[in-house]
């Protein structure tokens, strides 16, 4: 076979430009589809996180319904309603059905999804495998309902509306309701929809959850009525700004002048910092941003980097708190001893991040096991790709041994426990699009140990405490039980008062253990 | 005599248990003063050429709960004790474990659970009290089999040590009683292995070279130590060891040479300092050329070597060289390697040049 | 701290459009740029990549050169330059200064880059880390020559053109030269960039490559002057095809009838098939496509899926082929046995895919190592995740024991030997953007382990025959060694003629063995 | 007679020897037929109550590379025993291993590397030329004592088993040429462990009983169990077993009483049919209330059981039902738990209750 090669003037002419969502279609694997499992597991965590994050935001205590029933043998109806603040009219179509359209993309701000591409993602998969369109019915409280019958315009990257109606029907209600069919398959398993389910629950004790899927309805009543504080959104760090990003917020800037640069497009820099910074660089304050040269922007953002600036503010951030991890992991874990930390936030990259670390121990659990691992990021449950996710790999590296488990070089402990570890942060860097693992960088591996050596410390201090109870229990019951044995034997070999023996030991024992034995 | 000793036995176990009576009337915590056996408490007597053991002695209290248990056992060995000796009979020490066990109360717990609970305290009473086992009427198993020109007498029985045809005479655990009737031998040959006892006994060694000859079958018991140190202590007779040239086999003479540190409160009565080392040695290897017959030592053999180059006892310049030897070439033979070079080799060859070269090792 | 709830208006304000540049900027991870060791490694892969694919793809053989040298501790030059057919000096900004540009993202065809994120993601990776445009001076062939300084506007997704020459200088020469500094950390590891190279000139025997890197020069030279055959563009396969995709076909087609689309719109469709679809559909095969309703879309889809058709064609496909895999393992490993394996192609989602394995045995190689894996997904080495890579986990769910090599369980097998799969395809599953694993999909592990088996076969045939032999000389030589004993030994008993046995026996034995004995 | 078997052996070796030359002169691929010892080729005799080995042979050839080795290592072995029994010596398994080790021609192979390449060709040979180790000259170990009123003549010595104090006569490993001068006994009763034994003789309990006392030290020598057999045949003295309440202990009862597996080709020599067993069974356990010093079986004591209750020869009711208790109940019991109820139980009450009331199990 003869081919003739082509010329750079034919390779030209082929070069064509795709949409994303044509991107994301053929790549949906990155966005979590990757088999019918996953793909089912992957729609009712967009729909659960879609949810928890809009009654949050909007402050109201969330109660959601997810329904997931066999259609065919291969084939799920996916449903999810709840009651937070709905939709409006006009944006939902936007909002649905066009990919990399979202509030968070630019936020510095902690919450579930972030990247527009979670429930749309949804949409495309049920369109691709079942050619069917999205059902989304919305209220906003006032009195109207929306009902849209929505696909995506793949070519486009543009929502296609097959049906809409918006009717005033008087009904005072907010909130969303989505519902779709999938290619799927149900299993229930360590990483199937019911452990997801459960794991939210833990998580997110302030919800009520009814879930009914294939095998009937479980309850998940509402432990608390706290609603964790709502994350803020906050200025980059400069200690995480990269070089090109550094650059083009120069560019876009409205401030004046680098000074007030510094200190309005950046968060923990006041004038003093914002001065010093220029100092260090050789760079006069006032002149403006825009004006700035290649060279000089590398100078400013080498002194921003050394310049001593306090950590990105805590209450940006919405960490579960210990309280909460506590009394989810007691309403669902049959333990005797519960731990929870909250680490300070760190920083990296720029965005704070906060971790967060629960012990449950002893009591049901199983004694010679590998303890069970809860991942949660932004207090979503992490299903997939133990094996990648920093959260596992500090588990192991974290030394147990020191905290009375056991452990054999640098696996998962063993012993009657479980961890869970909640990172959260305004960006969470995930391995991959589908959100299953979480980066291993070295700063966060170190803050997840932290936060596992103090929940492990105290557990440590449980298992001693209980161990000391027990011993001198024992130490006062051994002495009781030989005594007898003892004053015999010698009443035997000297013909010594028995009684007088035994009584002169069980008086000397009551002073040595500092327990009034009985006999 | 016998009666003597019960006696003595009886009346210091009477004032051990006495002494712990009075503290607890006093109310002090009660404790029992054991002497230290590990290493550090055994002192190798230049004077003696025996292993002895020194004065430290460490505190058992019943109120510590990592001592209490023994504490009440120990008390009831004793008693135990007390019991066989006033009826002047013996028991074996597994006996004594059955005997002695029964539950606590109406706990679970038993007395003792494993006869290995109950062995080490017979030593501890033994030493606390300068007992040996056998005035505490303590049996170890027999092992050990004797012949040659000997009459005994023993419960009333004359033995004929030469009269026992092919067999020979079991050596019971305790000699204490046994009567020297007649004792003719020129010396006396001590030999680790049955396979070289039985040889010898066939080839009829001890009637032409007039000895007694003795088989340990390993290292030797309790009896058979006790009849080598009374035929070399009262009828003068030359000991003789015959080992496997390795550092187990040498260690087996050392025992029956200097005592061992487990038993270092019984050498005077265990320990023949006398003895003599006949052979297995590696120059012997060398000389009478059983390399084909030599085995490769192992790490045990090589630490154990090491580890006796460093015992007082093992300084003397020959058996240095020795120790060396096997260490630098690590090779170890047998008694029996001597057969590669005939059956016979031991019996017409090895030893009478040995014995009239007086070849022997310190 | 009480926050006021939001409602949907406020929500719906702050919604807003972001472009793929801004979206892979902050997803770098997603383009292999994780860490500044893998960000160097994936610039060195994108740059060879793109040189091999235009020079086969112009049908040059190819020479390239590489240069990887350090700037300061942090950063690095990296530089490469090749005889390929060079670019239209009117197209260099788009093709390299535009993300989702490329001219194969719609081709059904096998080729080494695909999605057009390659070497723009290090054009953005470089800007992004150093604030320093991408050098780029290429030649068609025509006598000029372009000189190009590029960034990419992130915010619009477009070029920006830092300088630009187009120089008459009459140089006849075609070719790209591609310069850009990085930041990145070096390591020569398995992981690096020196054995990246090593398995480029094992996997690409027909090229001239000549790496010069921190530590020196190496050159790897060409083993062969044959070019694979070029991988040829085909329709997609009806058994591959998804409803959504399948219904989206329809309505693009230009074919008048349903009968002429599937026969000119896809491969493996003649006209009784096409009929047969329609038949079983009960759907007239005059319609239009544009006419068809959902519900017979439904109907067409299952109808095709069941239809009896060919595999895709193979020769769409380039694989290595068994002598260029021979030649490549020889050259570089010192085994003393080696079998390669080509597989006919399969299907899969549509695409055809072709696996080729080889085994190197015996010689320098380890005794009691577990074997290395070599995994190539159309001719790249890949080589990171390799956990999650399906020619790994088929590697392991191999039973090696029937090949002769130690496994416990299903881990790699353990013995002299090196593995290295070759994964073709028009379109590879990847597991993630970073392009490091093939996902697991059932077809692909299986198709895997077939060439596996086959190799191991071939590699058990060898060691079999091998220790049959050395059986057969072991045998001789112990009968040789025991007659002077027994003839001995029942001379001694017997009295008669030693000599006579030993010569009675040693006939015996030279029948029995079938081979001479001295003595 | 000594005479008469050497000549016997050295006669049948020649035979076998010769047969093999034969085999190579005709060309032939040399072979030679050893009966098969497994399972599978033993058989219990109903008829003479104990086990027998069948007639299936295998074919050992030089020309097969698993067995060449073995040819030749066979073939040393009939012309080593043929050497001693013709110089009529005796040697230890471990002496003949020595004696014929030796480097092959200038190879680094040995003809034998482990005595355990020796041992089972020893009986290879016994079976093949249906000859004793005895009549081989080659010895076992000697283990086990005896006490009595009895007196034997060996090697023109005459010993008197109740004239030995309190040692005993230690039993020769080759007892063929023992000759019985006077027996004055009304049962034998062989003991397992020697801690009874030692008991029993303490307490003068032959004397008492007018019997044989022997002790076996765990599983019976060779020269015992022909011992046993001997006064059993030629004395009609009626043999009474004394073992642990387990299966291993009751295994030992039924090697004494039917032969063992392994030395089946042997049994005629080696097992007594007439004997009975005493105890420890599972119900004296109940009877004498020794719960307190049970011990619990572990898997390989069920096995064992288990496997036993398959033997033909423990198909009598009274042995099905104490293995099943003891499988049931799983535990077991020694001859010293008799002493949690005092030392002299065993001697004072268990014995003569059982002597009695002649309750012995088959």
């Amino acid at each position: 076979m003869v081919v003739e090669g082509k010329d750079a003037e034919q390779m030209a002419k082929e070069h064509k430009e795709i949409s994303i969502s044509e991107f994301f279609e053929k790549n949906r694997h990155l966005l979590g589809y990757d088999n019918p499992t996953r793909a089912l597991l992957t729609v009712v965590k967009e729909f659960v996180d879609n949810s928890l994050d809009a009654c949050e935001e909007a402050r109201i205590l969330p109660r959601i319904w997810l329904e997931v029933k066999p259609t065919t043998s291969d084939r799920f109806r996916v449903m999810v309603k709840d009651n937070g603040p709905g939709m409006l009219d006009k944006r939902i179509p936007k909002t649905l059905g066009k990919l990399l359209v979202g509030s968070k993309f630019y936020k510095h701000i902690q919450s579930r999804g972030q990247q527009g591409l979670g429930t749309k993602g949804a949409v495309l998969y049920a369109q691709l495998t079942t050619g069917k369109p999205t059902t989304i019915i919305s209220s906003t409280g006032n009195g109207k309902t929306s009902f849209y019958e929505l696909m995506i315009d793949v070519k486009k990257n543009e929502p296609k509306i097959i049906s809409h109606k918006y009717v005033e029907d008087g009904r005072k209600w907010h909130g969303l309701k989505l519902e779709m069919e999938i290619e799927g398959r149900y299993v229930d398993s360590r990483t199937g929809v019911p452990e997801f389910i459960k794991e939210v629950a833990i998580s997110n004790p302030f919800a009520d959850i009814i879930f009914d899927g294939p095998e009937g309805r479980m309850e998940f009543k509402r432990g608390t009525n706290e609603l964790p504080p709502l994350p803020k959104e906050i200025k980059p760090h400069p200690y995480g700004v990269e070089l090109g990003i550094f650059r083009r917020m120069l560019q876009d800037t409205s401030s004046r002048s680098i000074k007030t640069f510094f200190m309005n497009d950046f968060t923990r820099v006041g004038s003093t910092s914002a001065n010093g910074i220029c100092e260090v660089a050789g760079i006069d304050p006032k002149i403006s941003p825009k004006s700035v040269d290649r060279e000089t922007t590398e100078k400013l953002f080498k002194s921003m980097k050394k310049a001593k600036l306090l950590r990105p503010p805590t209450d940006c951030l919405s960490p579960l708190g210990e309280s909460i991890m506590l009394s989810g992991l007691k309403k669902e874990i049959e333990g005797e001893f519960f731990s929870a930390v909250t680490r300070p936030a760190a920083v990296y990259r720029g965005e704070p991040f906060q971790v967060e670390a629960g012990i449950a121990y002893g009591g049901k659990l199983p004694e010679d096991q590998a303890v069970e691992v809860i991942r949660l990021s932004n207090r979503v449950p992490l299903m997939y790709q133990k094996g990648d996710c920093a959260i596992t790999k500090a588990v192991e590296k974290t030394n147990w041994k020191s905290y009375e488990l056991k452990q054999s070089g640098s696996n998962l402990p063993r012993g009657p426990a479980i961890v869970m570890v909640h990172f959260a942060s305004t960006w969470v860097p995930y391995t991959s699009e589908s959100k299953q693992a979480i980066a291993s960088y070295p700063i966060i591996i170190k803050e997840i140990k932290l936060a596992l050596q103090e929940a492990g410390r105290r557990m440590k201090s449980y298992v001693i405490g209980k161990r000391k109870f027990e011993m001198r229990q024992k130490r006062r019951k051994k002495f009781e039980r030989y005594i007898p044995e003892v004053a015999e034997t010698l009443n035997k070999i000297t013909n010594e008062d028995k009684q007088l023996i035994k009584a002169k030991l069980q008086k000397k024992a009551k002073e040595v253990t500092g327990v009034k034995i009985s006999g | 005599m016998v009666k003597k000793r019960g006696e003595n036995t009886s009346k210091k176990i009477f004032e051990f248990a006495e002494g712990i009576v009075e503290q607890i009337k006093e109310e002090k915590k009660p404790k029992m003063k054991i002497p230290v056996r590990s290493l550090s408490n055994v002192e190798w007597s230049e004077d003696k050429g025996v292993l002895t053991l020194g004065n430290k002695k460490s505190n058992r209290y019943f109120f510590n709960v990592g001592h209490a248990r023994k504490f009440m056992q120990t008390l009831l060995i004793a008693s135990f004790c007390k019991d066989i000796v006033d009826e002047n009979i013996h028991a074996s020490i597994r006996d004594m474990y059955y005997n002695l066990k029964h539950s606590i109360g109406d706990s679970k717990e038993n007395t003792f659970e494993e006869q290995s609970e109950s062995d080490p305290l017979i030593v501890d009473i033994e030493t606390a009290l300068n007992l040996l086992r056998e005035q505490l009427h303590l049996l170890a198993d027999r092992k050990g089999v004797v012949v040659g020109n000997v009459k005994v007498r023993d419960r009333g029985d004359v033995i004929d040590w030469s009269k026992l045809g092919s067999g020979g005479w079991s050596i019971p655990s305790v000699v204490e009683d046994i009567e020297f009737v007649d004792v003719d031998a020129d010396f006396a040959l001590v030999i680790e292995k049955n396979a070289g006892f039985e040889r010898l006994h066939e080839d009829k060694f001890w009637r032409d070279y007039n000895c007694i000859l003795m088989g340990t079958g390993g290292q030797p018991a309790r009896g058979t130590r006790r009849l080598i140190r009374r035929l070399a202590e009262e009828h003068k007779i030359p000991i003789y060891v015959l080992t496997d040239s390795d550092s187990y086999g040498w260690y087996i003479y050392s025992v029956i040479k200097s005592g061992s540190m487990a038993l270092a409160h019984a050498s005077d009565k265990l320990a023949t300092p006398s003895a003599k080392f006949i052979g297995l040695t590696i120059t012997d290897i060398m000389e009478y050329k059983l390399e084909k017959s030599i085995i490769r030592a192992n790490d045990r053999d090589i630490k154990r070597a090491k580890e006796m180059l460093d015992y007082p006892w093992f300084q003397e310049k020959e058996w240095r060289r020795e120790l060396k030897l096997m260490i630098d070439k690590r090779i170890k033979a047998e008694i029996e390697a001597l057969s590669s070079r005939g059956l016979k080799f031991l019996t017409d060859t090895y030893l009478p040049e040995k014995l009239d070269k007086k070849e022997f090792l310190p």
